[in-house]
Formats: C-alpha cells, structure tokens, sequence
C-alpha cells in the first residue's frame, strides 16, 4: 500500500478510537506491512497533521496516539459547548415531563406516586427549562403546588395544543401491541 | 394455468422449509409488490396486462400461502376482489355509443397507478438503501471528555415523551400488583414507625409521610398515627405562613 | 482574529461537536467578527480540509458541518473497532421512510395507501431510530397524526437538507423504464 494512504488510515483510527492507539496495534490491522514502514509511516503523519496551522493535533499518551483539540483554543470551545443548542434532557427528566404532560395538573407527591421514584431534582431542571410551569395549589391539606406543562412545552414538541399530544391508544395502535 | 408453467409455485413447493417460504414471502411483502414481481417476471407490458392470467397467478400464491398456514392479511384478499372485478368488467363486451367519448375507461387504469406510484417508491427506497450504504462506512466520532454531561443525553421528541410515559405506567401498574401481595400495616405498627423516626429527626415535613404512602390504605393509616400522636401531644402541626407546606415537630422525647 | 486562527478553530469546534455545527453557530462564537469574514473562513477551511490526503473529511450534513472518516477506509478502520455493519434498516421500513420523506406530512393511513399494506410495524421502527418524528395532527376528522422525517434522517442519509433528495418524478421515469 502506499504510504499516503497508510497514513490517512492511521489518521482515521487514531480520530475513532476511544483509547490512545498503540504502534503495535496498527501491525494488526496492517498485517502485510513491514514494522519499519509503519512506523516510518506513523512518525511522518503525526509530525505532518502536527505541522498544520489547525485546529487539532496528535499527541504521544500512554504510549499510544490520541487525537486532541489544542490547548490554546480551549476558552472558544468551551463557548461552543455551552451555547449548543440544549435539546437534551435526562432519562429522569423526561419521565418527570410525561408524566406532568400526561396528568396535569399534578403535585410532586403525585409524580413520585406515579414515578415510583424521587423527581424533584428533574423537576427543577423542567421547571428551569421553563418546560413546566406552577399552575396553582391542589385544595387538600398542605396546599401543594400544582404542575402543568408551559407554552415552552408546546413548542418545544411542535403542538398546538395539548389535545394535539399523542395518545397511548395511538401508540399502541403504532406499535401493534396491547397495553 | 397449470402449476407447470409457474416455476415460481414449483419453488415454493420444493423449497417447503420454514425458513425459505419466510424469506419468499418477504421478497413480497404486499400485494403491489407481488403484482410488480409478477409482471417483471412475464416481461408483461403494464399498460396491457392479462388481467384474467395474472389474477388467475395471484390466486396461485393466495392458495399456496393459505395452504402453508400463512396469515393472509386483509389487503391480500382486497387485491384479489379487484382483479376479479376488473377481469369480469373486461368480460363484458362495451356497448359502441359513437356519440359518447370513444374511448371507454380502461378498467385497469387505476390500478396501473397504483402499481407505478408503488414502484416510484420502491425505487426511491433502493436510492435511500445505497445513501445507506455509503453513510455506513464512514464514523463521526467526537472525543469522550468533548460532551459535558455524557450520561444525560436523550434527544426529546414526542415519540420519547409517550415512551417515556407508558415506562412509567408499566412500572406502576408491576408495583401496584406488587403491593397488593404485601401484609397490610396497622396503626400500631405506623405510630411506632413515626416515633423511631423522630428519635433522629426533630422536623419533618408532612408531605414527607405521605409521599411514602403507595396505597391509599397506607395513606390512610399514616394520616391516622400521625393524628393519634398528635392527640397525644407527641408532635405538632404548624406551618410557617399560609399555604406554606406543614411541618411536624416533635414535642417530647419519646419513650 | 487572524482568518488562519478562525479556522483553527472552527476545525476543532466541528471535531468536537456531537451534531453538525451550523454557520450561524460561529457567529455565536466568534461575535466581534463580521458575518462574511466568518463565512469565508469556514469555506476555506472545509476546502483546504478537505485537499489534504488525510483520514477525515468535513461535510454538509442537516444544514451543518460534520467532520468525518472517509468512506474509502472503511475496511481497515471495521477490521481495528472490530465491529460489523451496523443494523441496516429493512425493506419496508426503506419503503415506509421514502413514502414519509417525499409526501410529508402524512398520516399513517396514507402510506398505507401508498404501501398497499400495514405499515405499522416499519414505523414503529423509525420512530425508534429517530428517523421520523410526529409533526402534528392533520386537521379531519380523527385528528390523526402526521409524521415527517427527523434531522437524524438527513444525518443517517447523508442530505445537507430535504431538497438534496431526487425528485419522484425521476423516479417515476425510471419506474416507467423498468415496467
């Protein structure tokens, strides 16, 4: 094989793998190549992908080749990371919404009957998220707050209303099975 | 038509293994597709079709898969009723009104466009498995420490939003069986229960209790102990302001 | 900022980023910078990028820029994760996404229409993998749900957006060729 593309598959290794690639690991997947071609060939990559004014670059840990962003753009990236858009919510957080979508308005001692597990925590973040909203006080001793889903909400999933949520009839008509 | 000139049923016939009649069927998975494999298969001109042979042949494979113990879904049998209907309209010989239109309406038609708006699908479902194809060999792999709250991520649709809710009905309706199960707790037992806890508390919230309360029996039970020690002037009810949530305090030491 | 600092790191917020980044996206991050500056740095980037006889490539993808592997290395790079293809999607569900991206939005019974035959199954299935989302409800009687395709379609696919698809009447033409 060519050194060139010797080269841009230990590129493309180094870039997927989780741990720093070791040199004897690329004699398994190039088992027809000598060891003085490959690690001439290794050697020449990263001092080249090393040389580029970009913004990454390969660096020698562990005894292995891992592939980094380089240091002096760290303040940029942490900017990047903290205004990607936050569409993510937790496995707990999503639970906690279903549930406040589906039976609102509910009181958090609700929720954790129906959840069967504490969700004040994921509350809050909802309630952060402005995905719930305090829609009033339950009239039973102790007057909890009341929660329901925002207007956030709605848009957030594309509806209209709340009579556009799906419901678990239709869901089980899509998934073919009883509930 | 005999069996002997549709090498496809002799196949089917031979090949009478589990396995390769699953694998068959699936290369037809409806009747537009079986319709198209057959036409294919004869060279058959779609604007002409032999309406009475290919329905002839479509019953064919109906009777064999019903033969094989196969579910024959409602749209199979649909099919079937419209190639009968079409072939007996075709029987019939039309009546020349030379002061109507001169061409009748081709009885075949639709399904004709039915069966080419099928194939346009088809085709682009091919161009979506080949994009498929070219997207598999290649990875996107941003660096492990790059995503901050790795173990927090689920993309939300509304799809997740009603999984997520029919996770936590399943969950509830598995605790509640399991409960039932259980022994039952008596007052006694809760009011002993509510003292060891305020051996270590001297405030606890009131909602706190019966957040504990799965049943609406056990609701009632701890809502009972709790009165009764308030009757006994073990603990207090108070709350901070208005509508603020109620507090337990507890009085005197507890024996 | 100097253009080749820019770039820098605009290469390494694409490296790192999870989804593809979106131009507007560095006008976030670089603020004082004005739009055509940012623009002209990120097209000499992605080619100059691109030029090199590297591993990985930056594409267009939903919209965005996502820095990949090469598909011509992808033996090598299967043969050091050790993993096979992964799962490709069925016929059906083929069938039922191609019947959902070029009609959308479109009602269960729809495709059905289209299909000749349930597709409930496939959608399922598409739904799972995140390939279609619900979009709403269409205004008839029944309300039913609409579904459409998701930006994880156009990832899985490939698309830099909706419009990168053939038209049907390509396909149609083609369809006519081969009945």
């Amino acid at each position: 094989m060519e050194p060139v593309e010797i080269q841009a598959i230990m590129e493309a290794i180094i870039y997927v793998a989780e741990d720093p690639v070791k040199p004897e690991q690329f004699r398994e997947i190039f088992p027809e190549e000598s060891k003085d071609i490959l690690d001439q060939a290794l050697k020449t990559m990263v001092e080249s992908f090393n040389a580029r004014p970009g913004g990454m670059m390969i660096r020698e840990v562990a005894g292995g080749y891992r592939m980094t962003t380089r240091p002096e753009h760290h303040e940029r990236i942490r900017t990047y990371l903290k205004t990607r858009p936050s569409a993510k919510l937790s496995m707990a957080a999503l639970e906690t919404l279903a549930v406040i979508a589906y039976k609102q308005p509910v009181t958090l001692a609700e929720i954790l009957a129906i959840r069967g597990k504490k969700s004040s925590t994921a509350l809050q973040t909802l309630l952060e998220r402005k995905l719930v909203a305090i829609v009033g006080r339950k009239a039973v001793v102790g007057r909890p707050i009341l929660y329901g889903t925002s207007k956030e909400f709605l848009i957030h999933f594309g509806l209209n209303s709340l009579s556009d949520l799906p419901t678990l009839e239709e869901f089980s008509q899509i998934a073919g099975e009883q509930l | 038509m005999e069996n002997g000139d549709n090498p496809n049923v002799e196949e089917f016939q031979e090949t009478a293994g589990e396995s390769s009649i699953t694998i068959r069927l699936e290369s037809f998975e409806g009747p537009l597709d079986l319709l198209l494999h057959l036409i294919k298969k004869e060279e058959i001109d779609i604007w002409n079709i032999p309406i009475a042979g290919i329905t002839e042949q479509y019953l064919e494979y109906l009777d064999i898969m019903k033969e094989l113990n196969i579910n024959v879904a409602g749209e199979w049998l649909m099919m079937a009723a419209t190639l009968i209907y079409i072939k007996s309209k075709m029987l019939v010989p039309q009546e020349k009104k030379p002061d109507e239109q001169q061409e009748e309406e081709d009885p075949r038609t639709e399904l004709v466009y039915q069966l080419l708006e099928h194939q346009k699908f088809k085709n682009a479902a091919e161009m979506l498995y080949t994009r498929e194809e070219v997207e598999n060999s290649v990875w996107s792999k941003p660096p492990d420490d790059a995503l901050e709250d790795g173990n927090e991520v689920v993309a939300v649709t509304l799809f997740d939003l009603l999984s997520a809710f029919r996770e936590v009905v399943k969950r509830f309706e598995e605790q509640r069986v399991m409960e039932l199960e259980q022994e039952e707790v008596t007052i006694e037992q809760k009011i002993e229960d509510i003292r060891r806890r305020f051996l270590v508390h001297d405030k606890l919230l009131f909602s706190s209790f019966l957040l504990e309360a799965r049943t609406r029996r056990h609701l009632v039970v701890t809502f009972l102990a709790l009165l009764e020690l308030v009757r006994l002037r073990e603990i207090g009810l108070y709350q901070k302001k208005a509508f603020d949530e109620i507090q337990i305090s507890k009085l005197k030491e507890t024996a």
